[in-house]
């Protein structure tokens, strides 16, 4: 070993940036129906490989196929379907309602609608979510009304959180939705602990935790996979790998770990990862987690591959730091495609009726959103009273609250 | 007999706590078996079970964060960090998580938890084991702040924080776990048994949240402290031999504000004291608020007589501990005016 | 053509010192290639190289601790915190490490580090994108606190910060990037280049940390403030046609009391303006210094106008800030006493 | 699944507790020499196994056998001897200062003295260790003045941090040893950013981050492990599992991972497990990892497999949580025993030279204690001004500080 050789700092960079040719020739894709289904009692070091694959059904022609495959009736496939399409559909009028000023701010789900709608049917009432801000699927699976999540978009008068939280910022109890933080990775740990206590009163009821793949680097993951590896606390714990992190590919979080869901190995956690933008595989690999939770056999981590197609948020234009086309040659797919092209192909469904539902959720979307403008939006119409800015930040106000709001006159 | 020490005290509280509602859970490092690197939860897990009172691993922002997730369950946990100088890896699970929950979800969720935390110094811990954190609280809209100065008022805040629907920051000086201290530390310790205030009834009492109490009735000038040094001051006033008035606290936020300018109204002259560093410590906002409310009652300025603005030296510690000398000198600056 | 925005000026003044020093490099959370969220970094990695600005994972104790390390072995790490409102995971790395390394070492290891946060409110950011922690770092013994007003300013103070040997936090408000912000959120936007202070020039200067600027010298109150909150009271003092003099802090800690009392002895009324939350905010350490060191002087209490104690609400945000008229009333209040 | 059944909560307890019979029965430990030494350059996927066994020269009758056996000659074994040796008498002269009141607290290194020991010989000038409270062997190795440490142990006028430091909170950078804080696993990711720089500038020195069992569950562990991963930082970061974290046993902070190599492998890391209690083995480990980093080829990740034999602190009874006895029983056995056999064995010492060594570091603790209390002990004596106190918080003294030191009376 020469000692004197000098040391170099190695900087992870993307294989492409804007101007270059897309380029996902290092993604390996296995074929559809070749991953192992495990008993969900299996032990995790006998699935370590399946941190290192990709769980896949649809193949290329619409075929549900392999072992994870046997689990939807072609009504839970329309349902589903359905799902991923509203939320389609509402983030594109939330994009326009944006551009119009009618909101400050929006976050789309573009190209990950799957992750969240099929995860959500694999739960059950009184499970609890503890999602980031792109997991807006979870409240469209679980019919939380269009119209509620738009008041809370405008900060109208009728907003839930009476305009205190950034848009998209969604809190529902009763829909088994944890409100959202803009702090990164907090809830990852929150969910463990909601799921511990569900086991120290030997309650039934499981919880899922939701991070992104440039979150996976925040501490509060990794204080999440300590708390849920040795208290074997019944949480499904999904990483959401959309390949970018605002500018930062997903090579800054990873580093040389190879995959996202490598970071169970570490704790002992059965560790599995899935075709994102594959609604069945999703649903499949959801299900075996959730099961194994609520057989008490404890943690389940999976990470998602999928591809953030749209920008970050409203304040991000990502044609600075990729290729234009990028999403386009993303080798998994359109969610919404798929799942089309797969009820076309056992014979449930038709590009007929494929129109015809895409012009219902449109009418659907425009109807909540007509409702929830008569209640106004950030800037015009009905707003929570001023009044609400004070309340709430105690069970009971306290005098210099009090003695505060009496000065702002409310 | 009903004298406890501090120690006894919040050992108790929790106790009544977990005894009165299945929800109240207690954990964090070392807090299960061992009972407490203090021993303040010795015993519980052996009365309550593994499952509600356990040792955790060693990373505050998970005790704190899973702490959250079960109170968004519905429990009601009360956690521990093993000394407030520890805190701070939890920090964002406090201000951004716990303090903001309810606001931020419109009640949807809260967090019901007490954060109990050792704090001050005293005991040649050096500067990671003697910080009095509690401005850093005081600024967080959404959290309570309780500093309880004897068992008395320690059992009874105690269960109040733990009843309390919001998060409660529950700051322990751990100098007066055994037994009162004035700040002469050349003296032997004077165990709690000798002092009144170690009469702690058992079973559940509540002393209420967001109430200061006199300790000493006074004309001449206001003392306003918290925790250790009420003792301290207490002895500054009687070796000084001056007739001041001493407010302990009990709880920074909500602060019982008309208790302080009821007394400052009347004696027109006021210290501050506490043992956390001066530049934005909780005596700023003491002294900002008594200008704002006292202005044309004050003979004087307020004074702070607080630690200095370093870090919690080890070896010099009872040069930067704020003990009856520093005190008296400002109460005779104050009234010199 | 030396003026500037804001953004502009604090990019240049990383660039000139990665220019003249080896030893500084810049990195964050997206400020590598895309050259950061708010683009204050835009164009450095292409000139320095990828090892000397580089995107980090999101890690925010990471990019602290690894700073640290950076700086015991030499270099002068220059960091982002995407906003202020993400510094809390740093806490730890930033108060029991960075401010203390040197106190603790005795001098033999160092945190010459500089980190950098957009903060503030204005854009409709909400609870998590709006805040002004300073409070929770001029409470730490160790670190310096820094907040500029303009470009001029904005260039040499971060200068003076790169250039520092002590932990310096460089408050950025975000409000004032792309223009000076008086509080009238109906107007459009002036931008900089129509204001004097965007002349700031090419190459090395510094502006020096502690020393505060006075905008307006008047005769009738004193107004302390800084970042956005100078322009805010600039256009208050005249829309209120008072005679008030305005003092610019720049720097928070070490704080340039000199300028604070010669003026408020002058005037005798003293008003303060934060954004941050009125409990133990800065303002509260300002009022106690003011009443401490000229009681005698002051003919009114001093008064505070900030952010209410509450979360920044998101839609509530112009009812939340401090605008002019809020201050008017205050510098009313005063003057009327 | 039964979704019925209700779940609960699984709290990881020890083996035995006070009053039961030690018990290791669990602790696999394999036969000296077993494990195989790959090449510095080996790819991380190949070495899994090396985190899942114990990597050990020396066996039962003192022979040094294997291939991790080659490496030291004699004089750099009785070196070693000599440093462990030592720092056992200075903890035990220490634990007595303390009973006598000469020091507010002390740490010991009992049983774990190898470690620190064999791992600084293992680095070259220059190299920096970022340590926890219980590597002192470090600063033995590299030949520190003892009687410096005890002026800092004592906090008299000579301590070279001027009383501020709770005693063992030593620093010294020209010793490579960085300043030691109460706020467990900082230093973690601090190391990691020093291997950065040394990279960054192209240098050709490695740093060495330390942390406990226990601590591994804090945050900064993560930061340094993603940091590390992502920038191949040259750093060797060590955990010492010395079984214990103040009363918790090391299953609370491993929970389900089996070991706390196995952490590095969600981040692609090496992870090697070794004797902890195996001077020789420790070394070679050591020297394994240094050169890898040296060799820019990244950070590698080594669990040293020990045993707490002493209290925590001065400030701790263990007899309260953990049988009395369990010290003895420990399997690895003790490091002096052992590096004192395998010189005996291959002829290079003998009881006499053990005996006379003995009373020789004895001595030299004697001496430099004698020297040091000339110079103060914590109530007595010689100590550091106050005016110390102020100092040293900023470069230049600020006037807000100066006008408190003035108002202090200095
Ligand atoms: C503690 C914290 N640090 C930084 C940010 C700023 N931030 C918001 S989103 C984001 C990127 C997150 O990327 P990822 O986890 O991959 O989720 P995605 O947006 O891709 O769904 C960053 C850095 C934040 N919100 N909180
Ligand atoms: C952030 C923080 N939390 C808690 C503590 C209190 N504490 C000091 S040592 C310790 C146990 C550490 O155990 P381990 O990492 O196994 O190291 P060991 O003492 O066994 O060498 C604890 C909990 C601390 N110093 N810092
Ligand atoms: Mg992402
Ligand atoms: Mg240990």
């Amino acid at each position: 070993m020469d000692k004197k050789k000098s040391l170099s700092l190695h900087v992870p960079e993307p294989a492409v940036r804007p101007g270059d040719t897309p380029d996902f020739s290092n993604v390996t894709i296995p074929k559809a129906g070749s991953v192992r289904r495990p008993p969900v009692d299996v032990a995790p070091e006998e699935v370590r490989d399946l941190a290192f694959s990709i769980i896949r059904v649809l193949n290329r022609q619409g075929e549900a196929v392999g072992p994870w495959s046997d689990l939807l009736s072609p009504d839970e496939l329309r349902t589903g379907l359905r799902h991923i399409m509203t939320l389609r559909a509402f983030d594109a009028r939330m994009m326009i309602a944006h551009r119009q000023g009618k909101t400050s701010f929006y976050m789309q789900n573009l190209g990950e609608e799957a992750i969240a709608c099929a995860f959500q049917k694999a739960l059950s009432p009184g499970d609890m979510n503890f999602p980031t801000y792109r997991q807006t699927g979870l409240l469209i699976a679980s019919d939380y009304p269009l119209v509620d999540m738009m008041n809370q978009i405008f900060s109208n008068e009728r907003d839930p959180l009476k305009g205190r939280q950034l848009p998209v910022m969604y809190s529902s109890r009763s829909h088994g939705f944890f409100s959202i933080s803009g702090n990164l990775a907090t809830q990852f740990v929150q969910a463990v602990g909601w799921a511990m206590a569900s086991a120290i009163k030997n309650d039934t009821k499981i919880a899922a935790a939701w991070i992104g793949d440039g979150s996976t680097a925040e501490s509060d993951f990794h204080a999440g996979l300590v708390f849920a590896s040795t208290y074997k606390a019944p949480v499904v714990l999904n990483i959401v790998n959309n390949q970018w992190a605002i500018s930062t590919f997903q090579g800054i979080a990873r580093g040389g770990g190879g995959t996202f869901a490598a970071r169970g190995h570490g704790f002992g956690i059965p560790s599995l990862r899935v075709d994102g933008n594959d609604y069945l595989a999703v649903r499949a690999v959801a299900k075996w987690a959730i099961d194994r939770a609520r057989a008490n056999l404890g943690p389940t981590l999976i990470e998602y591959v999928t591809y953030r197609a749209g920008a970050h948020s409203t304040s991000d234009d990502p044609t600075a730091y990729r290729p234009k086309a990028e999403s386009d040659s993303w080798p998994l797919g359109d969610p919404v495609i798929r799942l089309k092209t797969h009820l076309i192909t056992i014979g449930e469904w038709s590009k007929e009726r494929h129109k015809q539902a895409e012009a219902e959720i449109a009418d659907t979307v425009v109807a909540a959103q007509k409702e929830a403008e008569k209640h106004g939006t950030l800037h015009t119409g009905g707003h929570p009273s001023v009044r609400n800015m004070f309340e709430g930040v105690y069970a009971e106000m306290p005098p210099h609250l009090r003695r505060q709001r009496q000065q702002a006159g409310y | 007999m009903a004298r406890k020490t501090m120690i006894e005290a919040i050992r108790d509280a929790m106790d009544v706590c977990m005894g009165r509602d299945e929800n109240v859970v207690v954990f964090g490092e070392d807090v299960g078996f061992f009972g407490g690197v203090f021993r303040c939860t010795q015993g519980l897990q052996k009365k309550y079970g593994h499952t509600r009172c356990f040792d955790t691993p060693i990373n505050e922002s998970g005790i704190v964060g899973a702490a959250m997730g079960m109170a968004a369950y519905g429990l009601r946990p009360c956690i521990e960090i093993q000394f407030a100088d520890y805190f701070y890896p939890a920090y964002d699970q406090i201000v951004s998580e716990a303090a903001r929950i309810r606001y931020r979800s419109n009640g949807d969720f809260t967090a019901q938890i007490t954060i109990r935390m050792p704090t001050g110094g005293g005991i040649f811990g050096g500067q990671t084991h003697s910080q009095s954190p509690e401005a850093l609280f005081t600024h967080v809209s959404g959290l309570k702040t309780v500093v309880p100065s004897n068992p008395y008022d320690a059992k009874g805040l105690l269960i109040a924080s733990i009843e309390d629907d919001d998060p409660v920051i529950f700051l322990e000086p751990k100098r007066l776990y055994n037994g009162p201290f004035d700040g002469h530390h050349g003296r032997p310790i004077t165990p709690w048994s000798k002092h009144d205030l170690s009469e702690a009834p058992d079973g559940h009492y509540i002393v209420p949240l967001g109430r200061a109490a006199i300790r000493r009735a006074g004309a001449r000038a206001t003392i306003i402290a918290y925790g250790t040094m009420v003792h301290v001051c207490l002895a500054a006033v009687q070796e000084a031999g001056i007739d001041a008035e001493v407010i302990d606290l009990r709880t920074l936020l909500p602060l019982d504000l008309e208790t302080i300018t009821q007394s400052v109204r009347k004696t027109g002259r006021c210290v501050v004291v506490h043992e956390a560093t001066l530049t934005s410590g909780f005596g700023a906002e003491l002294a900002a608020l008594i200008q704002e409310e006292c202005f044309f009652h004050l003979e004087a300025p307020v004074r702070r007589v607080t630690g200095w603005d370093t870090p919690y030296p080890h070896a010099q510690e009872w040069d930067y501990f704020p003990g009856p000398t520093r005190i008296g000198q400002a109460l005779a600056a104050v009234l010199e005016v």
